[in-house]
């Protein structure tokens, strides 16, 4: 008589360097033939201590590590910090620099979602977007680059303003990339949306309810491609954003395509939002007058939160009137995200696992902190 | 004893002729990947190491051959160190009874289109080697699915083949070749044209079904484990793979060496890296699909098109 | 009004706070202290309610643990705000049966101060080497004194 | 004596494959004396994404390709008894090899067409009608 | 194991024009890494632009990030796997000692990379611009071959 195999599953490592884990993510599945039994992400790997970082480093020390939470939408957690730290000192930010900050977020969130893109075409094995979706990329980095000095790491935003005023020339290099874009989406239109090999492997894959969004706390384009119209800019107006008119496009399904739709769209809002924010930009000065040299918040505590590329970004400071903070929670969007994986991921195959995990558009160091 | 004498003299010059096109073929066609993914993608490619990178491939040769070759522990050591060499076994046959111009054939056999389909299975048994005995759990997936998918294409592929065969009667390629006087097969069949490429990007494993090798899957597929020179042999194989399969689709449907001005091997190397252009052009343009969608595309779709098209074929052939 | 719905929903459990928040200064609709074990009971409520659990954190003091959930709503702007003091060295229970997204955040905020939540799943590390023996976000109170503050200033 | 065509052919693939199969070892060999050699502990563990392994490659796949392995033998026997087909096609008879040939095509499509309604091309974790 | 003087400057010029890089990124810098890799500053040029998956089939470890504890033993791991001639590039401070994350009572990360894994090429910056990642592959090719490129790249002016 043959004896049967003991056990029918067997584990497999997935990352940490694994070419779709996008970073140091390791997910343990178990698997029987190419099916996924169980998804187990272990995070970790990316674990930088910010948030005890944050303890041991007064405000102004602290606002450099936002660039690097997540450094792919820095721009979004300056601001979210800025935020935090001004309602906690009372202090009012003048309408030019809200507009500043508004414009260059945005620019920042195109690219962020421009990335992922192309890095979850990459992960369904087209690599050609990918370099299509960086080359748009470099332009945004170009006008950024000029404005707040850096190309990835921003940290640009001050308690009270930002430190750099805009000139013509990146006002007319935000219009010029913003015609460039429209023009390009619609290649990535005949190129990727188009394409029957990507409507196959994304449409009903990976599909989430609007329970499961609640029940798990997403946020952002996970939310939204559920057909959740949540997005902090509209439904808990910050900065300058109650000012412009721009939707949330949100996706009927649920599914991966919906996902992806959701990105492109929210990148021509995007788009629409800059190019209002340069029509009205008002003049005006770009800092608070009063800054505190020493930022020595009274004992207190204060939750702000902003929509970053990957949904929302809240920031709770504890103070105790010292000049340091006492505690600083990051609640990041991906942590809530990505725990869904393994609850979406059962009975899927490892193709589509890997398109799933690529559509939470998981940043590593964010989830790690 | 003079033909044999003879014999001996083709033999040796074909086989020198053979093991330099091989080497050549395949240097210049990872630069031409390269080159022709660059310029799709914006970008220059290599340029840097000889006049627009053409030695690039070569510093790229001679750097694996100056590398380590690691066989992990826990591997079965002679099927893994065996799978290399298998793979190159059916490379250098198949170029027995390739005609590339009206005389320049090693040796025209009767039964060359069988002989080269024959030997193309032995890819896939040297794939089965290298990814199971290689005891990674992506090598396995890898092999495991490359036998799937290469034996799900190897029925089309037949039934297309059979299709042209149906119409010259003869398993000489030189026969086929010479039955395309008046007009290229791929005018009367066009079908079998696009079956044939579709079965042949599956069969040597290039996107969108390169599944064996799906790198955000599989990391590195099949050879994930193979270092040096060893994955030099396999990455040799697949272009030379290539080269063959575009090759077959010449002398089958473009016509083979006929051409007018240039010489008949000038048109036939044309027509080759033509057709291996155009599975690059698929390589670079489209995602991958998955495998499930990949199996049951070759069983839903090509072979019941495969059929009909022989079908069609046979009733034609009564008709005129 | 959400924030009225809540409160009232809130009120049978006999919570040890219920009050209007300061928005415009903390960014809370509503704040809540509750005990800890009353805490499946209030986020049973705030699910029923349509909220969903925005961050589980929470903060070490001299004498105890505050676990501080934030809870909002998807339709409506509305913050809660739930904390729970929580003696140094006792368990609190889970909510990762009421929301499963809790799972992650209870971990991680085990990993981080140490603290057992009873009834949960799968309590392991998350952030941290399994292997790690120190919890990290615990304050030394000790070492604190000694610091002088315009030590931390400079 | 006359040597039949057939072995001229035995010898040219017989060589081909001796040269092809040197040609392959050689620059292994090559390898094997030029390069350096590395070390560390894990060097020879078998690669999982930079982690220690967590159980063996080893273990049986899918039963879905089971399936697959089984329609194919049936379908790539059958279909190598057309090769003769194609030689003699259309010398002589006027219809009967169509509708041989028909009839023979028509069988094996048959198959496709049951495997189909069975569910073979549909994957799932547990195949559960078969 | 036989080392030829001649043979072994060819290899050695051919290793330097052929740096295969493996798909491993850690944090911040692997998106400037990628960018280097993509169509403005394309690593291809200089033959170093195939980033292979699998570390058996790879001559360059770009370290492009922080190394948490956690992330070491693999980090060490990956290194030892990968066949020798091998080299390795710190890219961004977090690489080379730490950088922005380093602070007495820190607790998660590995302060530099060369306290794991030999590493010869030092980038620095945070996260350091493609072209700095450009110049510190070719700072390494100059290592490899002691001479240079097979042809020099010429300056930019």
């Amino acid at each position: 008589m043959l004896e049967p195999l003991e056990e029918k599953t067997y584990i497999l490592n997935l990352g940490p360097q694994h070419p779709s884990t996008h970073g140091v993510l390791r997910v343990v599945l178990e698997m029987e033939g190419e099916f996924i039994v169980k998804a187990d992400p272990d995070i970790g790997y990316g674990h930088r201590g910010h948030e005890h970082m944050a303890e041991n480093r007064n405000y102004l020390q602290f606002l450099p590590n936002m660039g690097r939470v997540d450094y792919l939408h820095a721009l979004a957690f300056n601001h979210g910090y800025c935020m935090a730290v001004e309602k906690l000192i009372g202090l009012e930010v003048p309408e030019r620099a809200e507009f500043i900050r508004v414009i260059t977020a945005e620019l920042n969130r195109i690219a962020s979602h421009l990335l992922w893109v192309g890095a979850y075409l990459l992960d369904l094995g087209a690599f050609t977007p990918f370099l299509y979706c960086f080359d748009d990329r470099e332009n945004i980095l170009d006008l950024l680059d000029r404005i707040t000095g850096s190309r990835l790491t921003y940290c640009f935003y001050r308690f009270g303003g930002v430190p750099q005023d805009i000139d013509q020339e990146f006002i007319d290099g935000c219009r010029a990339f913003a015609k460039r874009l429209r023009r390009r989406w619609k290649d990535y239109d005949n190129l990727v949306t188009k394409n029957i090999i990507f409507i196959e492997r994304t449409k009903g894959i990976g599909v989430i309810t609007k329970e499961q969004c609640r029940l798990y706390g997403l946020t952002g384009p996970m939310a939204r491609g559920s057909g959740i119209p949540y997005d902090i800019r509209k439904s808990e107006p910050y900065s300058a954003y109650p000012l412009f008119d721009f939707e949330i496009p949100i996706g009927e399904n649920g599914d991966i395509m919906d996902r992806y739709l959701v990105r492109m769209r929210e990148m021509e809002q995007s788009l629409r939002i800059i190019e209002q924010a340069l029509d009205k930009l008002p003049n005006g000065p770009i800092m608070a007058e009063k800054v505190p040299k020493r930022i020595k918040p009274a004992a207190g505590e204060v939750y702000a939160a902003v929509e970053t590329a990957r949904g929302e970004f809240g920031c709770y400071i504890v103070s105790q009137g010292d000049v340091k903070p006492y505690r600083i929670k990051l609640r990041v969007p991906s942590f809530a995200n990505l725990s869904i994986l393994p609850e979406i991921s059962r009975d899927t195959l490892v193709a589509d696992f890997v398109a799933i995990l690529g559509s939470i558009d998981v940043v590593v160091p964010e989830i790690d902190r | 004893m003079t033909i044999f004498g003879s014999d001996l003299f083709r033999m040796i010059v074909g086989l020198i002729g053979v093991i330099a096109l091989v080497s050549v073929n395949a240097l210049f066609l990872i630069w031409m990947e390269r080159k022709v993914a660059a310029h799709m993608q914006l970008r220059p490619g290599p340029m840097e190491v000889g006049w627009h990178g053409s030695i690039q491939t070569v510093a790229d040769a001679l750097k694996l051959l100056g590398k380590e070759l690691i066989t992990p522990a826990e591997v079965d050591r002679p099927v893994y160190l065996l799978a290399p060499i298998v793979i190159f076994l059916p490379v250098l046959v198949s170029f027995l009874v390739i005609p590339f111009a009206p005389n320049l054939i090693i040796r025209d056999m009767n039964v060359g289109v069988l002989l080269i389909l024959a030997f193309a299975a032995l890819t896939v048994l040297a794939i089965l080697m290298a990814g199971w005995a290689s005891n990674n759990k992506y090598s396995a997936f890898g092999a495991i699915r490359s036998v799937a998918q290469n034996v799900a294409y190897e029925i089309p592929l037949l039934i297309t083949v059979m299709s042209v065969i149906l119409m010259v009667g003869s398993f000489r390629l030189t026969d086929i070749v010479a039955a395309q006087e008046r007009y290229w097969f791929i005018l009367i069949q066009p079908l079998a044209f696009i079956l044939y490429i579709t079965c042949a990007t599956a069969e040597t494993n290039r996107a969108p079904f390169d599944l064996p090798e799906a790198e955000s899957e599989l990391v590195a597929g099949f050879h994930t484990e193979y270092s040096g020179m060893r994955f030099a042999l396999f990455f040799l194989a697949e272009y030379t793979n290539m080269f063959i399969v575009s090759a077959l689709a010449t002398i089958f449907f473009l016509g083979g060496w006929r051409g007018p001005f240039l010489p008949g091997w000038a048109w036939f190397f044309i027509k080759v890296y033509a057709m291996i252009f155009l599975i690059m052009w698929f390589r670079w343009t489209f995602p991958r699909v998955r495998f499930d969608q990949l199996i049951t595309f070759a069983w839903k779709i090509l072979i019941p098109l495969a059929f009909a098209n022989l079908l069609l074929t046979a009733f034609l052939m009564k008709i005129f | 009004m959400l924030s009225e719905n809540i409160k009232k929903a809130l009120g049978p459990l006999g919570l040890e706070k219920v009050a209007p928040g300061d928005y415009a200064k903390t960014g809370y609709h509503l704040e809540v202290a509750a005990a800890p074990n009353q805490m499946p009971a209030v986020a049973q409520v705030m699910r029923d309610q349509g909220c969903f659990l925005e961050s589980l954190t929470a903060l070490h003091f001299r004498e105890h643990f505050t676990l501080v959930y934030h809870f909002a709503h998807y339709e409506e702007l509305c913050r809660t705000v739930v904390k729970a003091v929580l003696p140094l060295g006792q368990q609190a229970p889970t909510i990762s049966h009421i929301y499963p997204g809790a799972n992650w955040y209870e971990r991680e905020v085990y990993d981080l101060f140490g603290i057992r939540f009873t009834g949960h799943p799968d309590l392991r590390r998350i952030l941290l080497p399994f292997e790690a023996d120190f919890h990290p976000l615990l304050k030394q109170f000790e070492e604190e004194a000694e610091k002088s503050e315009t030590k931390a200033d400079a | 004596m006359e040597i039949p065509e057939a072995l001229y052919d035995f010898s040219y693939v017989l060589v081909f494959l001796v040269a092809a199969a040197l040609f392959a070892v050689g620059p292994l060999i090559l390898a094997y004396f030029i390069a350096p050699r590395s070390f560390g502990k894990t060097r020879d563990e078998t690669y999982e994404c930079g982690m220690p392994i967590l159980s063996s490659a080893w273990v049986q796949v899918a039963v879905i390709y089971y399936l697959f392995a089984l329609l194919f033998l049936a379908f790539d026997v059958d279909v190598l008894f057309l090769f003769p087909v194609l030689l003699a096609y259309g010398k002589g008879y006027i219809w009967r090899d169509l509708v041989e040939i028909t009839i023979f095509i028509g069988i094996l499509s048959l198959v496709i067409v049951y495997a189909w309604c069975r569910g073979v091309f549909t994957w799932k974790r547990k195949p559960e009608n078969l | 194991m036989i080392k030829i003087g001649l043979l072994e400057e060819a290899l050695n010029l051919a290793r330097a024009n052929s740096l295969w890089p493996m798909t491993f990124g850690l944090a911040c810098c692997a998106i400037e890494m990628m960018a280097a890799g993509a169509a403005r500053f394309d690593l291809d040029r200089f033959g170093a632009g195939v980033f292979r998956p699998s570390p058996r089939q790879c001559d360059l470890m770009i370290v492009a990030g922080t190394i948490s504890k956690k992330m070491a033993p693999a980090v060490v791991r990956l290194w030892e796997q990968m066949p020798a001639p091998k080299w390795v590039i710190a890219m961004g401070n977090c690489a080379i000692s730490g950088g922005p994350f380093y602070y007495p009572t820190q607790y998660a990360i590995v302060p530099g990379a060369d306290l794991i894994i030999p590493v010869d090429v030092y980038v620095p910056g945070c996260p350091p611009r493609p072209e700095g990642l450009i110049e510190g592959i070719l700072m390494l090719e100059e290592k490899i071959t002691k001479r240079g490129r097979l042809r020099k790249f010429r300056d930019v002016k």
